[in-house]
């Protein structure tokens, strides 16, 4: 059970009231194998406030109709609020106009929306694409495959053994003729947090796009395209609070503008002729068909939720807890941790081995104890590659969590060891 | 139901840590490969096949407990055997993890019995059977 | 206000109770513009019954988490939730196996997967693909952006002026070197249902597949993929009781399995190595990162919710309100009624023009009766050329509308033009 | 508020049905295009100007009643005007309608505050102002 005597623990150095915030989330309050539920899995996706599904069931219920479309009262409603939701989301992470925000289903699309529209025109025999060692698959495999179709060469930012960057000779990578840049805001292995300022300001000395995929990043800091001066950036919904099924794309209007359509189809074109059509401006020549409206509505719910709390809290908040969570590991000998030992360069991503249990029975053992990680490759096998490992178990937190969760999870490694050193 | 005594009881632990059939096999007469990739279990079979009977058996690679547990009890089951008895055993013990099969194994290879407790955990049993599967396919490639 | 001796006008020919089955729908219950709702733009999107929503809320608020990922309780329901919809999509078209369904965003991207992975492989300079101008701009503008990105051209299956199709010389359409072929199962601005069985077979009798959009068709009628023998089949959720940001792609398992994957990410690759990936099996290959998991949930409660009424029993139903919506229109003499006469080929959609007042017009005075109905071109521009339009005024129907919804159009076609006639 | 009499008054239905400034100029001093593609509306403007004072306006094309009635009256509003005076005209119906200016015109083309009840109705407006948008464009590009 989760102790009561943990006021000074929930109230925590950013101030936030964890206690009260867990009680916005349904899930918190249910158990899992009979114990109680502790969720640690916030990197695969986050759980959802309450708020959130009350506005996908609000659009649901009170004025559900497709948007752009109609000539009646509802039709406008969801337009106007599907459409202030992209103004929301474009003042959150910065956006100079509203027009740069397209809407996907989440990360994994947005890569590819840019792939197939910048990457497909521009990127040639020869040429260099340059990503890194830990990204997830989507902005590896992606790129990957751009670069195998086109007969083009991937390159990799140098990685360090603990998975952090070795910036040092960054610019000399650039006499290569690299066309792009593609890396991660924060991995989702080790939480590393690479130094993406000097990455893209030196692309852009040589005149090279750089995206960004923020999946990780953007549900726990704020995040400024315009100061970061980032091409492109990708995140999700679901993994900051909001909806499975949709996610962002933001690009630089120059950029954006010069792409071919990801998908063809209706709302996207302003006149079809027998052989040609016109397609409408930014954003709609990115958006065919009937967009996920209600995750439409949970993502500007999500937004206004995460916001109302507050973007540094939470950061502040989570450096606090992997901080807690690396102090209690050093008291495991047997325990492995992955990531830089450089605490304020990683988010709240704690990822181990016991000794040389498999992480399928460490989470095996946690399941059982009412814990939620996750074991594996983590969709993330260079970088397994490079730590020369076939996984880990993963503990990955997010607002709600607190020094209970961490402590419990302490708990169930102790009942591992006491299984596998019977 | 009680995790412990389903899936991390002593004999499961036991054929997990032990490395007697662990290996590769010089100039083996079969060889095949095996993953579950969602759960980072990837091992490696070899069977040395003498007179169309089981020499030795010897499994490598990297798994979890149950599927290295499943593994071993494997070579350990399986060796001395034709191929006829291999894949009635490969059936029973199949049989007894995916269907409603009470298992009824020969004394000598009761201890496969250990892994029915993996049933209650339906999404370890890809785990267990890896193995087995594996073996399957190069018995039947055989015949 | 909704009349209430209207038991012999509810309890329809097919036996349903249409007063019972809007009691599941929320909406249903809602005024607009202070008048009681009256919706008819399910061509659009359709009402979402409580069923449907209660089950994407059961999903976040009880076990929210990613699928195929966790070692935990919670994912293992998800993921065997997910499986199992897709096995109940792949009965509910009758499709030979659950691995030749994979979810998309809904048509447009379903019919864009095809024109990726099948057509940018299979069709090259010289080559016709064959549609026709009757098609929703995701399935015309689609293969017409194919055509010019290699050289390709468009030829279109004959319509004669009432937008049905002449078949009568189809097979020597295929005395152009036909590559593929591409036909609406339903108009959504006639309602037309084209004799795809004949288009099928002519077409597999010249050795070209055959893709069918359903998008408007497999929310009202059975759909038998095995017996219809066609190559794809394309269809939306939100069309069909189901969530906003979800739809299906059939497809035959020796094309599927030829395809090049539209996306590239999480979940679909087996091995990543450096300059190369391997690939995972149908369904997975295609759907790369993470997808709309509750836009399944809420699917397959639609599924439920629509098999659980009958699909001949709403089909039946419809073709009472379109014949009874045609015979009221016959009153009018002002009243240009677009599609064929023959009612047999028709769905319940009804568009029309009222004299030379712009559709515009009518549907604005239509909202203010509180009645939703669509006006303009629909996505179909083609078609409004055909008929030497600029638009239509379009009402749609589903299983939960009844003939007082009729009458109340038509009342409100009468304000029209009381007003126009002044 | 009754739709009848802020969309559908009586003034708005007489400029709507009004055939007085329909159809093409031949040899216009400007032309231009317009269309709001979601609504259907899909009009051309054309202007004979003399020095500099805009002697015949006509529109052309499809539109909704309010489009319609927007364009008559515009060219009602506009005839016999300076560019200077034509641009003042066009930002103060702007203003009506998008703004919350109180329409303020002179007696002789005060028919414009018949549009102001369009306001109440969002969607409309960028029908209201199709063809005043388009005009502005050519007044804007003249100069
Ligand atoms: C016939 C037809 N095809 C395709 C579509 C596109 O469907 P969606 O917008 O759900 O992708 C629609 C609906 O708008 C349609 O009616
Ligand atoms: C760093 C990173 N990039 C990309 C993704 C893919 O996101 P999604 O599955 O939402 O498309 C993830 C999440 O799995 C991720 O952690």
């Amino acid at each position: 059970m989760r102790s009561s005597v943990s006021v000074d623990k929930t109230l925590t150095r950013s101030g936030l009231d964890i206690a009260k915030i867990r009680e916005d989330f349904p899930n918190l309050g249910r158990s899992m194998r009979g114990k109680s539920f502790v969720y640690l899995d916030n990197g695969a996706t986050s759980l959802k406030p309450r708020q959130v599904i009350e506005s996908e069931v609000r659009y649901y219920e009170e004025y559900c109709a497709n948007i752009h479309r109609g000539v009646y009262e509802f039709s406008e409603i969801a337009t106007e609020e599907y459409d202030s939701i992209r103004a929301k989301v474009a003042h959150f992470i910065g956006a100079p106009a509203d027009g740069h925000v397209i809407f996907t289903r989440g990360t994994t699309e947005s890569v590819n929306v840019v792939m197939n529209g910048w990457g497909r025109k521009n990127i040639g025999a020869g040429d260099v694409i340059l990503i890194s060692e830990i990204e997830h698959h989507a902005n590896y495999v992606t790129w990957q495959q751009l670069a195998q179709e086109k007969g083009a060469r991937l390159e990799f930012i140098p990685a360090l053994p603990d998975g952090s960057f070795d910036l040092n000779n960054l610019d000399a990578l650039f006499d290569m003729p690299v066309k792009f840049v593609a890396v991660t805001a924060m991995s989702n292995v080790t939480g590393y947090k690479p130094d993406l300022k000097t990455i893209i300001d030196t692309a852009h000395r040589h005149g090279v796009p750089v995206l960004v995929d923020a999946a990780q990043y953007a549900s726990h800091h704020t995040v400024n395209v315009a100061e970061l001066d980032c091409d492109f950036l990708c995140f999700s919904g679901h993994k900051m609070c909001g909806p499975t099924g949709i996610g962002v794309l933001y690009g630089r209007e120059s950029l954006l503008e010069e792409m071919d359509p990801f998908m063809y189809g209706g709302d996207m074109v302003v006149r079809v002729k027998r052989d040609t059509s016109s397609f409408k401006p930014l954003p709609e020549r990115f958006e065919a068909g009937t967009p996920n409206i209600a995750g439409v509505m949970g993502l500007g719910a999500a937004v206004d939720y995460l916001q109302g709390i507050g973007m540094e809290a939470i950061a502040e908040h989570e450096q606090h807890l992997i901080e807690y969570t690396l102090m209690r590991a050093a008291e495991f000998p047997d325990l492995i941790s992955y990531g830089p030992a450089d605490h304020s360069s990683r988010g709240a991503i704690f990822s181990f081995n016991l000794g040389d249990v498999h992480s399928h029975d460490v989470g095996s053992i946690l399941d059982q104890e009412g814990i939620a990680v996750r074991t594996g490759f983590h969709c993330a096998q260079p970088i397994m590659r490079l730590f020369g490992i076939p996984g880990t178990v993963r503990a990955s937190m997010y607002l709600y969590n607190d020094i209970d969760d961490i402590d419990m999870l302490f708990t169930g490694l102790d009942k591992v060891r006491g299984i596998f050193n019977r | 139901m009680n995790y412990e005594e389903d899936l991390y009881k002593e004999i499961i632990l036991e054929n997990y840590r032990s490395k007697k059939n662990k290996g590769a096999i010089e100039g083996a007469s079969f060889h095949a490969e095996g993953a579950n990739p969602s759960c980072g279990d990837d091992l490696e079979l070899f069977l040395s096949v003498n007179n169309g009977v089981i020499e030795r058996i010897t499994y490598d690679g990297i798994g979890c407990s149950i599927c290295c547990a499943g593994a071993n009890l494997l070579c350990e089951a399986l060796t001395g055997r034709s191929f006829e008895e291999a894949l009635g055993i490969v059936a029973q013990f199949k049989g007894m993890l995916l269907e409603e099969q009470e298992p009824d194994f020969d004394d000598a290879i009761s201890d496969l019995e250990a892994m029915q407790g993996v049933k209650k955990y339906p999404v370890r049993i890809k785990c267990a059977l890896l193995a087995w599967n594996t073996v399957e396919g190069i018995l039947n490639d055989a015949k």
